[in-house]
């Protein structure tokens, strides 16, 4: 029999304070399978004990927030009684150890949050982050991790429409997997996890339980090391064809009024979704662990509790409903079991084999939960980069750039991944800044993009937040859509440091600015920290998720051109290459300070460039982000197969600088466009011109082929993996 | 938990019920499937390759197949290879491309 | 005007996608029918068997499926001559059940491969393809991993002699299919199998209508 | 199926050379290759319960694996098995998820 004292808490994850904490609140020595619950209800995945006083700072309202954090997912109004729930969530711990089943369990994880609110899936994206790619544990982890995407999101039929992906030395040993899913669902039939009505049914749904990821939320609470190797048997194996059944019952399921209250079992499972409902409906909860469906047999209370087993759901039922209920979830071939019932105890009781296993109150064990203000120190504001030699020519520095890790063409990745199942995919991967899915049954449509560059984070965390907001801001603007709200997953290092605490304080700082200043409102979220690997931080990631709507899909614009346009750049370009990826790949130097933020430019900017694509006088749109000016131009040329004849008299630093708040518009009507931007004190300046050729044409005559530039940019990914 | 008035204490078995434990001797059967002779096999191809290049130069030919192993709840080594058998050739391999062995373990 | 049934395994994926093609170049709703049905809907013309990953296709694409009660149904219904369309997973349960010849293996590269690809359309005189003339090039999204048709030397010439080879790849061949081959016909030319997604181009704002001729020939039917 | 002209029957050698075969005498590896105990299969169950539904009431567990076949130019019994043992452990097992077991045959 395990001895339950202090040292075996601070195996679970708990320090001598929080265990201390555990004995006042229990008034006795806990069970082990008490510990188990309190340990996994305290841990950094479940508590957010390092972030929460900070995450409270961030702008969660808007008119058309239904619900903001603290449910499964967001809800957002996108009109015509129309809800989009949305959410990104982090598996990167799991996917450094088994990459392929780590980003699959990802997905399957984050589906689960949208669809347990009653949400058709409509759309999955990612963001990646890998280490250096001449590693060869980079491409291997490269390999497993789209394949698990693709695997399981393509097996569930839920099309996967974009992401992004960067490569740093600093993720290593630590790449970021973070999926997002959003879904649709009518607002009156939303679904919330708060429990009631005493003596309610309690019901499983969903896969049966085995001894998998154990202690896997406590896992993602801590750093890595090389004897994390030996935790091994936590990894879960993904099973999207039970994941594809569980979307379709839990959908129709919620067609009835059967269902009081729902959550999916995440980490932490059985344990985490029973406390948060019965704790959410201020009831008390009693469990029977004996009728928790098992795959394996002798499986303890302790292991029951904290199996992260995938796939799996919890309910509570309406009683005079359980027999139907129980019929649509076999149809589908789904394990039902009632193993519980709601009380009015305000506790949570754990039976096995007529033992009283666990027995805790709810309240202390969410109101006592462990609340850091952990001290930071800000990073320090970094010099701004000085005057720069350019070693090569604007030619050689575009050929290099187009190709290199960071912005080559993602092909490799996407075409792995259905992008198109469902028939509502107006805009593919790389055909416009933010993905254009349809609301089927209206001429709606909601843009969706996923953004962060982690190489202005690190410099300046807050002007790095920031910007991370507006980019995703910005990408659904050069579609035409509205942007209405976003998700984010806060990826950073050890928050026992205070440097790295600085990084996430200063992010969230300039992630709220940015959301008041863009009406941009948070509605969920997620945070990963102890992303480091033998005490070497991963790069501050905060990886923003966002969602806009167009009251007609007709209107999207991509960013491919055809010929015969004009190009006009809208926004002020002054060159700064600071942090820039020209500065990284052509001159080997990541110094300076990144762009600087104009978040009032960035808005009227943009809202000047949504208009004009409204009132149909734009025929393509893009963003003008990293790599600058002549990347983006070379992107729109490449995606329309379209020559490019440029006017604009300029040098590196303005060709190649990532000053915000711009974007390149192509259209029939420059004048027209100028004007416009003159009466709006817009900056606007012609550059070029749309040309029928496969050429690349600069001011000074000099001609790139397109032909050469494409097989630079397509070229890296084959190359890595033939 | 007193199993409360209502609540049915025990999941249903499932389609269909099968014999309790003391009644059913185990036999094991594995069903190897393999791509027959003569159709490509990528996978295999690809394996091989992936060996070559790792540096295993003794590497030859390389065939993926794939292993089913079934627990029966039969008392007759022959009943259970032909039941296997039988399965194998409805569902385990597609006899168009695949070719199958079985064998039986107490 | 035909009378179209989707068939719905666990696991399929595009019914919906195939439901708004049909819905519209029918102008009415197609049935659905579930996988434990032993019978087709009173006066089914034309059975629709969707993409996706019925029961995982975690045996072999589409072997369990073959497997499912309907397909009784299916198997009476192709012998009487009825009319069968099987899509991408489709197509590899009618290879499953027997109603085709040949396999789908794993695509050669062992990768999932999801892009838009060129198909040549073999014959017009069929109930599926005379919206097209013969020789027409349109273009198809695809999204599967086993995508790679395969038959003996034998059937592979009888399907090419009998001009029972209804659609081959025209851009490259790029899930290794013996002779390119994307889609074909049963002898009576009454059941079509295609791996690519013609039902996923319907409609402008999905990125063009070249698939959509399939269905209008069918509702013309 | 007869082999169809063109399709190479065996892949071809990739770097490093091979030995011509007459120096080469062969020797197979058969690895197979399963999900540990504990580890969820997907794939075991979904086949256990599509026998179930054919009517094959005696179908228990099901665990579905891999089975790879090397050919190896090897002379000696014992280092072929350990040469494959590493191959497995290296590449064609994912040891932190599956087992696998190699066997010998001339
Ligand atoms: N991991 C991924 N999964 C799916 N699509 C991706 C992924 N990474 C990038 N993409 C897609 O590839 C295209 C190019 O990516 P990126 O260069 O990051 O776009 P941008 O800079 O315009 O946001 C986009 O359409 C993006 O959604
Ligand atoms: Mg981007």
């Amino acid at each position: 029999m395990t001895e339950i004292n202090a040292a075996l808490a601070k195996s679970f994850g708990l320090n001598a304070e929080e265990y201390g904490k555990v004995l006042d609140i229990m008034g006795r020595t806990p069970s082990l399978t008490e510990l188990g619950i309190f340990s996994v209800m305290w841990s950094e995945h479940c508590s957010y004990k390092s972030s929460r006083v900070w995450l409270k700072e961030l702008p969660t309202k808007a008119p058309w927030v239904i619900h903001g954090p603290g449910e499964n997912a967001g809800v957002i109004d996108i009109g015509e009684g129309m809800a989009a729930i949305f959410k990104m969530e982090s598996h990167n711990h799991p996917s450094f150890i088994e990459p392929y089943q780590g980003a699959a369990t990802g997905v399957g994880g984050i589906l689960r949050d949208v669809f347990t609110m009653g949400a058709r899936p409509i759309a999955n994206l990612n963001a990646l982050r890998f280490g250096d790619p001449a590693l060869p544990v980079t491409k291997r982890v490269v390999d497993g991790v789209v394949r698990g995407i693709g695997g399981y999101g393509n097996c569930v039929g839920v099309p996967t429409v974009g992401g992004e992906v960067n490569f740093h030395p600093a993720y290593n040993g630590n790449p970021l997997v973070n999926a997002m899913t959003v879904g649709i669902a009518a607002q009156d039939k939303i679904f919330l996890s708060a429990a009631a009505g005493i003596g309610n049914p309690v019901v499983y749904v969903g896969s049966k339980t085995g001894r998998d990821g154990i202690h896997g939320a406590t896992m993602a609470s801590t750093e890595f090391d090389a004897a994390s190797e030996d935790k091994r048997p936590t990894v879960q194996v993904g099973d999207p064809f039970t994941e594809k059944l569980l979307i379709e019952a839990c959908l129709e399921l919620m067609q009835t009024d059967a269902i009081v209250a729902i959550q999916d079992m995440g980490a932490a499972g059985l344990t985490s979704s029973s406390v948060e409902m019965a704790g959410k409906g201020g009831v008390g909860i009693e469990l029977d662990l004996d009728h928790v469906p098992q795959r394996e047999t002798g499986m303890s209370a302790y292991e029951m509790m904290l199996s992260e087993s995938q796939e799996r759901m919890l309910l509570v039922l309406k009683p005079e409903r359980s027999e139907m209920a129980r019929a649509i979830i076999e149809k589908w071939d789904l394990d039902y079991a009632i193993i519980g019932h709601i009380t009015d105890t305000g506790r949570i009781v754990v039976k096995h084999k007529g033992i009283v296993e666990a027995d805790i109150a709810l309240d202390p064990l969410a109101e006592a939960a462990p609340l850091y203000r952990r001290p930071y120190v800000e990073t320090a504001k970094p010099a701004p980069l000085g005057k720069v030699e350019h070693p090569i020519t604007l030619a050689d520095a575009l050929e290099k750039l187009i190709g290199c890790p960071d912005l080559c063409s993602r092909r490799w990745i996407f075409d792995q991944y259905d992008s198109t199942v469902g028939g509502q995919t107006v805009k593919r991967p790389a055909q416009a800044d933010a993905a254009i899915i349809r609301l089927e049954g209206t001429k709606r449509a909601l843009a969706i993009t996923v953004d962060c560059t982690p190489r202005y984070c690190v410099a300046d965390p807050e002007a790095g937040g920031a910007q991370a907001v507006a980019e995703t801001w910005r990408n659904i603007t050069a579609t035409g859509a509205r942007p209405l709200a976003i998700t984010d997953n806060m990826n950073f290092g050890n928050p026992e440091k205070p440097e790295i605490m600085g990084q996430f304080v200063g992010a969230i700082k300039g992630m709220s600015a940015a959301c008041i200043a863009l009406d941009f409102p948070v509605v969920s979220g997620n945070v990963s920290l102890y992303n480091e690997t033998e005490g070497r931080p991963i790069l501050p990631t905060p990886a923003i998720g966002a969602v806009g709507v167009l009251e007609d899909a007709a209107q999207a614009v991509g960013y491919g051109l055809t010929s015969g346009l004009t190009l006009v750049v809208i926004g002020e370009t002054r060159g700064e290459l600071g942090r820039s990826l020209y500065l990284r790949e052509i001159l080997g130097r990541e110094d300076g300070a990144p762009p600087a933020m104009d978040l009032a430019a960035e808005r009227k900017n943009g809202d000047f460039v949504r208009a004009q694509i409204l009132s149909g006088h734009v025929s393509a749109c893009h963003d003008i982000a990293d790599g600058g000016l002549l990347v983006a131009i070379t992107e729109m040329a490449l995606a329309g197969g379209t020559g490019v004849d440029l006017t604009l008299d300029a040098g590196p630093e303005i060709w190649f600088g990532e000053d915000q708040a711009r974007y390149i518009l192509a259209v029939q009507n420059a004048p027209a466009l100028l004007a416009a931007a003159a009466a709006a004190a817009i900056p606007a300046t012609q550059i070029g011109t749309s040309v029928n050729g496969n050429k690349l044409t600069l001011h000074n005559a000099v001609a790139i082929s397109l032909t050469q530039l494409r097989e630079a940019h397509e070229g890296f990914f084959p190359a890595w993996f033939a | 938990m007193p199993a409360k008035a209502g609540i049915p204490s025990l999941p249903r078995p499932r389609s269909p019920p099968r014999l309790p434990a003391h009644e059913s001797p185990l036999m094991k059967a594995i069903v190897t499937v393999m791509l027959k002779n003569g159709v490509l096999d990528p996978q295999g191809k690809a394996i091989g390759q992936a060996l070559n290049n790792l540096g295993y130069a003794q590497v030859g030919e390389v065939r993926a197949g794939k292993i089913i192993e079934l627990e029966l709840t039969e008392t007759d080594p022959a009943a259970a290879k032909a039941a296997a058998e039988e399965m194998a050739k409805k569902l385990l391999a597609n006899t168009v491309i695949e070719s199958f062995k079985v064998e039986i373990a107490a | 005007m035909m009378k179209a049934a989707i068939l719905l395994f666990p696991g399929i994926n595009r019914e919906r996608d195939m439901q708004l093609a049909v819905r519209q170049s029918f102008g009415h709703e197609p049935a659905i029918v579930w996988h434990k049905e032993t019978g087709l809907p009173a006066g089914t013309d034309l059975v629709i068997i969707p993409g996706g990953f019925s029961f995982g296709d975690y045996l072999r694409c589409g072997a369990m499926a073959a497997q499912s009660p309907i397909m009784q149904a299916v198997k009476t219904h192709a012998a009487r001559g009825g009319y069968v369309l099987g899509v991408c997973n489709g197509f590899q349960i009618l290879t499953e059940a027997g109603i085709l010849p040949g396999a789908l293996l794993r695509n050669a590269g062992l990768r999932f491969l999801s892009m838009d690809t060129m198909l040549r359309v073999g014959r017009t005189d069929t109930v599926f393809t005379n919206k097209w003339a013969e020789g027409d090039v349109f273009r198809a999204p695809m999204a599967h991993g086993d995508g790679n048709f395969t038959a003996d030397s034998a059937t592979l010439d009888r399907l090419e002699g009998e001009n029972l080879v209804a659609f081959r790849y025209a851009d490259g061949n790029r899930n290794g299919s013996a002779r390119d081959i994307a889609g074909i016909f049963a002898p009576n030319l009454r059941v079509l199998g295609l791996m690519p997604h013609p039902e996923n181009l319907v409609d402008p704002l999905m990125g063009g209508t070249d698939g959509k001729p399939l269905f209008d020939a069918l509702a013309a039917a």
